[in-house]
């Protein structure tokens, strides 16, 4: 049940992810064919498990904690991609097919002949930084201003998400945007210098995921233990009765849905380093209806349980994909279905039947985004 | 005497779909004073604490707390200005304890990025703990809020108010659903309260205005159908009527 | 029929590089049946033209089977295929000895498409009923072609043609405005200028526009007939006002069908339905079977396999609703957010269960005749199945107002979705209502299939289109009421068909999304907010 | 005609589709009994679910034949063929996480697969980088000259061309005037810049041509059909060249159809409508509308008669159509055949250095050879629709032509070549600076 301390194991769950992901890393440099030694394809793998976690831990601290189902994540991790992806593009130079040092090769190709404003200043890494986690927070906070000062809530506020990244989607796909269209970004070449394609790069990238993500996650769990994070719930369950005490709800949900599409972004950035292109589909609202998917099957509200279902369901998408191509999307709808039915509080809920104090017979699951209404 | 009142409600009124819910209401209450409103369902109490709480806008008339013009306020700036509410049905935060539920409310912390970073400080232990005395409830201070019983929950909500630390604390029907023995209980926790801070009780329990001994008043239609004392109240032929009538 | 498809173009192939033609091809006077055996374009249009010339009503036949795809090309010459057997084209005779199997359609292109429509009409003109002479006249108008003068001149002064004067009259003056007509006097030239501007339209449009730059028309004329494109651009661009709103109610009529289904299961139960799109494909490939049996059992009834489709669709997708609240959705009342999961798994199962019975691809769902093309209407040109689809979305929506309002289900719907308990206590079975309710969405999201099956695609990915339009549209409307989805409808159509000739359709739509966002922010509740306990409760 | 409706037995010989191939993928070594040893892998990259499915399913089963028919020609060195399916889901990132699993997981020899550019271009830093060898069957903008990648499809030269050369032929209608339409992406938006610079060059006024372009899947087309037939109305013959993208095109001709517009009066040339397509449409309002191809299923020879035969044979579906990427995998294949042949081992240089240069007889009758810039040469078709889903050829070129990788039309590549042999050896070669651009190919 979601009480309030059922992710104390997010500790845990960190110190793992980490131990794991340098782990892992540090065995892809083992040379190839050792008995230890990892696959690059495996390192790359897990890297988007971990960039996906970050996205799912996002979706459980807005959708678990403050009650918001939000249907348009996938806008920010996206963005967050697309941020990192300019930075990427424009580290290509001259190396592109046109051997343009100006413009990117899409540019190029679509006879532009100058740089858009928009991309100014792209080629500094720290503006990359600047682009990829500023402009989610930005349009997260317009958006959440907007949208919690006027007491959007429930299906409302997710169906409005959801058009938010489907008008993102359809305005990235657009050539004239000066995103790439539909091919989006891709071709990088190195990152600060190192060569995107190298083993050691890739090895320390997976290893700064995992890193990232266990910070992330133990932010999180600092945050969601503490007062903030007491009143998040209370505003989740009760919204009304938190303002009745003085508290605004509008700007308690302001801060965690800025911090959350921070942390998407952030999954993002770390997602196109590893996975090398970045493209409009990133925005589809069925990606961001995925990450929910993933948070309800680890488990709502659990922070371990988002990294959980991130990785089992991508898991599980990559095996079934390859040796079950024509059949896997059967799977892929039955687990949906069976975890709703059978494990409603997902895979930690099952985690957490093992015998524990029995003190938390509390109210069953508040699925009511509202909080009550008076 | 209007500027010595702590809350004063003038000619208000307000309408839902055609529906005068409050027509014309006029209340005042001075510092320290302890009112009971009671009247017939639908006579407009709630409405009337959805006013003064700022979760209603009246359409007319005036509203004001120590000179404050509370109309043109929302929840969270009334509450901040010293006014607690109590609801009907227990509204208390199930999903955290009852030591949370109380942290939550004490008087203190309240924008967002200043709780990101807050440190729970000897202080607020100190006054937590001396809450859970008063409503009886440390024992259970670490079980989650939704587990209480009706009367626990209830008591967990006056701890709540407070914690608030409210000059003005509105309560709607506090002894809903007690047992005698925590009905008395509660006057008299309502009656220790009232020494530091001015109450407004909504009750339809006689017996517990009774033991509040105050000064009543009685709404019907959304207007003031008298006020004063419980047995010249209870005598006036008209709150008969409304009361016993047809 | 293939087969001697297949087996022609192997002689074409030939021919392209190396000569496979018919000896008859060099003589001097060439026999016009003869070429339109030949596999040379050119010498079947000298075929047809010929033939047009000819006035002969065995060429007319000749000319009508082949616009009918029965003109079937042999060695010998070319024979139709009328029902009982092949008839040589040249004798009218029946003739049995040919083996079909020897014969392959005769070549067309779209030049020949061309010439065999102006000889048609020049034909008919001599021969044709009245209705098939005013055919040709309107043919010629709009394909005017200097040659066939002396046939019109001809024709117009017989005293039979005189009801179709004015017919006349716009034919010729079309000739005399296009290349390689005869010089006349000024005076002609301008009454031929206004008696064409007098038809208006594109087509008026598009000969004034060609006049005004031929050489050979005095300098008048053509001033005239600039001025004459400049007054019929202006009407048409009055007219383009109107039509505008007409593709915008068509939108709207579109996004209304789709979305009242939803406005039922999503709206009025509650129940965030992601596989509502999926129930509207199931609907559409309702259709795709209905017409293949159809067409396989009972040929006579294929023009209205459209209409028995909808009752199927109904069914079938109303069928899949009830089970899937039964089997899921009825574990989930009271939990809203979790049905949005389950229901997109569901729809996952939909789309890979029609892909793995029906394939990837798309499937074929004919229109019948008497939805294709479109009327004009002053200068307003309505498509007949945007029309038809606009009548759908009104009688789907009186129906379904009735339904709720009149019968007893609706009462009882709307008793169990106000006041669940009670609504038991009073003895409605809520289980069943909720089936039923469920259903009901379901199968006007089957309706909403067959409709769009007429314009869209029918593919397992036919749902994913409208599922995101839907719940806007539910959304924007106000959740829980009918009247405020047919608002919500009618804006994004118009608004969406309004901003796309201004700003394009993407952006037209982006800035659509954007603005319903802001909309909500203002009105979280929707334009018509259901009052009292609707979704929330 | 047997009686039995076509709906079942189409689902029928989905079933049975379905598990022979489950049935070649898992025992694929059990059926070809000639070949021993080792199977020799190869991948398939084609998306059997999402948006792509429609027409990349068709290309993985006609693998799943080629490598069958080769097997049982007793395999490729001695040694039986496995094919690897693995499902991208249309989804991009996915194309690239499935390239590299094949290539450094399954180790395949070679991979055949992906659909639009930029599945293409996804997967191509991850071919570049683990030195693996893609086939790509699709028509494609061109722009592009991969040491990695062989393009089997059309290149701009080879469809886009030779189609406006139709169009403006007399056969063709002597076209003045052309509305370019296509879906927004990279594939219409270069294929209409090197369109608009040729028709420029042939003497169209800019006023003459229109451009417009839509977003993926878009169904509502009233208002640019109707622009269309305005823009049709200035008194000169007028075309309409048409990149849209697969899904849109049946809503597309379905509103040329109720609005009235015939291919006598506006012809639609088409370069993403094929067989398959058509397949799902009611062809009898578009009788007459062009496609430009490099194959067609109607074209009678030999060698397409028996694949076709092949074909029904095994998918057990006498309805099931060929159309041109299936062609385009079919020679594909058979040059990876050659070159491993030729190479003697599957190594991935020695069989990229055996490829150029290659000759494999087509489906209709003519060579595709391999060229040194890695496209290889194709004749080009225009095929008018028939109201039985068909084309049929109205038009083809006299010889097959050579795919060009840079199309002259643009202005910053009209001096750049593609040729991986010695001494060049470089995709993007700048003819005039006579040096290799970029670092791309190293």
């Amino acid at each position: 049940m979601s009480t309030h301390f059922s992710f104390r194991s997010a500790r845990w769950t960190a110190l793992l992810v980490v131990v794991l992901a340098l782990v892992l890393a540090l065995a892809s440099l083992l040379p190839q064919g050792s008995a230890l030694s990892v696959s690059p394809f495996v390192v790359t793998l897990c890297g988007k498990y971990l960039s996906y976690a970050l996205l799912a831990l996002a979706v459980d601290l807005v959708w678990g904690f403050a009650g918001i189902l939000t249907l348009g994540h996938a806008a920010f991790f996206a963005l967050g991609a697309y941020g990192m992806g300019m930075y990427l593009t424009r580290a290509i130079g001259a190396r592109g097919v046109y051997g343009n040092a100006d413009l990117p090769d899409f540019m190029v190709f679509l006879s532009w002949h100058r740089l858009p404003w928009y991309w100014w200043g792209s080629d500094h890494f720290l503006v990359g930084v600047v682009l990829m986690l500023g402009v989610p927070a930005v349009l997260a906070g317009l958006f959440g201003w907007l949208a919690f000062r006027s007491r959007v809530s429930g299906v409302y506020l997710s169906i409005i998400t959801q058009a938010l990244t489907y008008a993102l989607m359809l305005a990235f796909f657009q050539n004239g945007l000066g995103f790439g269209g539909n091919n989006g970004l891709t071709g990088f070449k190195d990152v600060l210098g190192f060569d995107l394609t190298a083993p050691s790069t890739r090895a320390v990238l997976l290893a700064l995921t995992g890193v990232i993500l266990g910070a992330v996650l133990m932010g999180a769990r600092a945050l969601m233990g503490g007062r903030y994070g007491r009143v998040l719930v209370a505003v989740r369950d009760t919204e009304s009765r938190t303002r009745f005490l003085g508290y605004r709800p509008e700007q308690v949900k302001l801060v965690v849905w800025i911090v959350s599409a921070l942390i998407a972004a952030l999954g993002g950035a770390l997602y196109v380093l590893q996975i090398g292109i970045v493209n409009p589909g990133e925005f589809a609202p069925a990606n961001s209806i995925e990450a929910v998917i993933w948070v309800a099957v680890g488990g709502r509200g659990t922070l371990t349980g988002a990294v959980i279902g991130a990785v089992l369901v991508n898991f599980g998408k990559t095996l079934f994909t390859a040796i079950l191509p024509e059949f896997w999307l059967y799977g892929l709808g039955a687990l949906f279905l069976a975890t709703t039915l059978f494990l409603p509080n997902g895979v930690m809920g099952l985690l957490r039947h093992v015998p524990r104090k029995r003190d938390e017979e509390v109210t069953p699951e508040i699925t009511n985004p509202e909080g009550s209404n008076a | 005497m209007t500027t010595a009142a702590l809350l004063d409600l003038r000619d208000v009124s307000v309408s839902f779909d055609g529906f005068r819910a409050i027509n014309g209401l006029s209340l005042t209450l001075a510092p320290g004073e302890m009112r009971a409103i009671v009247g017939p369902n639908g006579a407009g109490k709630t409405t009337m604490m959805d006013i003064i709480t700022g979760k209603t806008r009246p359409d007319t008339g005036s509203v004001t707390f120590r000179g404050h013009d509370l109309t043109r306020l929302d929840e969270p700036a009334i509450a901040e200005l010293g006014i607690g509410r109590k609801f009907q049905k227990p509204t208390v935060f199930e999903a955290l304890s009852v030591w949370d539920n109380l942290l939550l409310a004490l008087k203190g912390l309240r924008r967002p990025h200043r709780l990101l970073f807050a440190r729970l400080t000897p202080d607020e232990i100190r006054r937590i703990e001396g809450l859970l005395a008063t409503i009886r409830l440390g024992a259970e201070s670490t079980r989650a809020a939704g587990g209480l019983s009706h009367g626990q929950k209830q008591w967990l909500e006056i701890g709540m108010l407070l914690a608030q630390e409210p000059d003005l604390l509105l309560v709607d029907e506090p002894v809903a659903g007690m047992t005698d023995a925590e009905t008395a209980e509660t006057a008299g926790l309502l009656r220790e309260i009232n020494r530091t801070r001015s109450v407004v009780v909504v009750e339809h329990d006689m017996d517990f205005v009774r033991a509040l001994d105050v000064t009543v008043t009685v709404l019907h239609e959304g207007a003031v159908l008298a006020e004063g004392p419980l047995d010249t109240v209870s005598n006036d032929p008209r709150v008969i009527e409304v009361y016993l009538g047809r | 029929m293939r087969k001697a498809g297949l087996a022609f173009t192997l002689c074409l192939a030939l021919v392209l590089g190396s000569p496979c033609a018919p000896a008859g091809a060099q003589e001097a006077t060439p026999d016009p049946y003869a070429q339109l055996a030949s596999p040379h374009f050119d010498a079947i249009i000298a075929g047809i033209e010929a033939l047009g010339r000819s006035g002969d009503d065995k060429a007319l036949a000749t000319l009508q089977a082949l616009g009918a795809h029965k003109l079937m090309a042999g060695s010998e010459g070319v024979y139709i295929h009328a029902g009982t057997g092949l008839v040589d084209a040249r004798t009218g005779q029946q003739n049995a000895d040919i083996d079909p199997a020897s014969l392959h359609p005769v070549r067309v292109n779209n030049r020949v498409r061309l010439v065999l429509a102006t000889a048609r009409a020049e034909l008919l003109l001599a021969q044709g009923s009245r209705a098939e002479k005013h055919d040709a006249l309107s043919r010629m108008l709009t394909h005017p072609d200097a040659s066939m003068l002396p046939a019109l001149d001809h024709a117009s002064a017989d005293p039979a043609n005189k009801s179709l004067r004015s017919e006349f009259e716009a034919a010729r003056a079309a000739i005399l405005l296009s290349p390689g007509a005869p010089p006349v006097a000024l005076n002609e030239q301008l009454t031929a200028v206004s008696a064409i501007k007098k038809t208006g339209g594109l087509g008026a449009r598009s000969l004034l526009t060609r006049a005004a730059a031929l050489e050979a028309l005095a300098p008048q004329t053509r001033e005239a007939a600039k001025k004459a494109v400049a007054s019929i651009d202006f009407r048409l661009r009055l007219w383009s006002y109107a039509q505008d709103l007409f593709y915008g109610v068509s939108l709207s009529s579109v996004l209304l069908l789709s979305a009242m289904g939803l406005a039922i299961t999503f709206g009025v139960m509650g129940v965030i339905n992601m596989a509502h799109g999926e129930l509207m494909m199931v609907g559409a490939y309702t259709t795709f079977v209905v017409e293949r049996l159809i067409a396989s059992y009972i040929p006579a009834l294929s023009p209205f396999s459209l209409i028995l489709a909808l009752p199927a669709a109904f069914v079938v997708s109303g069928g899949l609703g009830i089970l899937i609240e039964r089997g899921v959705i009825r574990f989930l009342y009271g939990r809203p957010l979790e049905t949005l999961l389950a229901s997109w798994g569901v729809s996952l199962i939909l789309q890979q269960a029609v892909r793995s019975v029906f394939g990837p691809s798309n499937v074929a769902v004919t229109t019948p005749g008497w939805l294709g093309g479109a009327f004009a209407l002053g200068g307003l040109e309505i498509t007949t199945v945007r029309l038809a689809i606009f009548l759908f979305a009104i009688a789907v929506m009186a129906a379904l107002m009735l339904v709720l309002r009149r019968t007893p289900l609706g009462l009882h719907m709307r008793a169990v979705t106000q006041n669940r308990r009670m609504a038991a206590l009073m003895g409605i079975r809520t289980a069943r209502i909720d089936a039923l309710t469920f259903g009901l969405g379901s199968g006007i999201a089957g309706l909403a299939g067959v409709a769009v099956s007429q314009i869209d695609n029918v593919s397992p990915n036919l749902g994913q289109g409208y599922i995101i339009d839907s719940f806007l549209v539910v959304v924007f409307g106000g959740v829980g009421n009918l009247w405020g989805s047919l608002a919500a409808a009618l804006a994004l159509g118009l608004g969406g068909k309004g901003l796309e000739p201004l700003i394009g359709a993407v952006s037209g739509k982006i800035l659509l999304l954007v603005l319903v966002i802001l909309f909500i922010q203002r009105h979280p509740r929707g334009m018509f907010p259901m009052r009292g306990r609707g979704i929330e409760s | 005609m047997t009686s039995l409706p076509p709906v079942s037995r189409r689902a029928f010989a989905r079933f049975t589709l379905a598990a022979s191939a489950a049935m070649l993928a898992g025992t694929g070594r059990a059926r070809a009994a000639a070949p021993s040893g080792e199977p020799i892998k190869i991948g398939i990259l084609h998306s059997l679910s999402g948006t792509l499915a429609i027409s990349e399913a068709t290309l993985k089963d006609v693998m799943l034949m080629l490598v069958d028919i080769q097997n049982r020609k007793g395999g490729l060195l001695g040694r039986p063929i496995e094919p690897v399916v693995v499902d991208p889901a249309s989804n991009w990132p996915l194309f690239a996480e499935k390239a590299r699993q094949l290539l450094s997981v399954d180790k395949v020899a070679s991979v055949f697969g992906c659909w639009t550019s930029v599945s293409r271009k996804s997967v191509l830093p991850v071919f570049e980088e683990l030195n693996g060898i893609l086939f790509y069957p699709v028509q494609y903008e061109g722009q592009e000259c991969s040491r990695n990648v062989f393009y089997t499809g059309a290149a701009p030269n080879q469809q886009a061309i030779p189609a406006v050369d139709y169009l403006m032929s007399e056969d063709g209608g002597g076209a003045r005037r052309f509305a370019l339409i296509g879906t927004d992406y990279v594939y219409p938006r270069t294929t209409n810049q090197i369109l608009q610079a040729y028709l420029k060059s042939k003497g169209v006024a800019d006023s003459d041509i229109m451009v417009n372009y839509t977003p993926f899947g878009q169904s509502d087309w009233q208002t640019i059909v109707s622009q269309v037939k305005a823009f049709g109305s200035a008194g000169k013959k007028t075309a309409v060249i048409s990149t849209i993208n697969g899904d849109a095109n049946v809503p597309f001709y379905k509103e040329l159809g109720a609005q009235g517009i015939t291919a006598t009066d506006i012809p639609v040339m088409a370069f993403s409508v094929g067989e398959e397509e058509l397949a799902g449409m009611d062809t009898k309002p578009l009788v007459g509308q062009l496609a430009a191809w490099n194959y067609f299923e109607s074209i009678d020879t030999p060698a397409n008669k028996a694949f076709i035969a092949d074909w029904h044979k095994f998918t057990r579906n006498p309805k099931r159509t060929t159309n041109d990427p299936m062609e385009a995998h079919y020679i594909g294949f058979n040059l990876w055949v050659q070159a491993v042949e030729k190479a003697g081992t599957t190594d991935h240089d020695k069989v990229i250095a055996a490829m150029v240069g290659l000759r494999q007889p087509n489906l209709t009758g003519g060579i595709a050879q391999v060229l040194p810039n890695h496209h290889i040469t194709k004749p080009v078709y225009i095929g008018e629709i028939q109201d039985d889903g068909q084309f049929n050829v109205v038009w083809q070129t006299p010889h097959e032509v050579p795919g060009q990788a840079w199309s002259p039309y643009v202005p910053e590549t009209a001096h750049l070549t593609g040729d991986w042999t010695a001494p060049i050896n470089c995709g993007n070669y700048d003819t005039q600076k006579k040096a290799c651009l970029g670092s791309r190919h190293a």
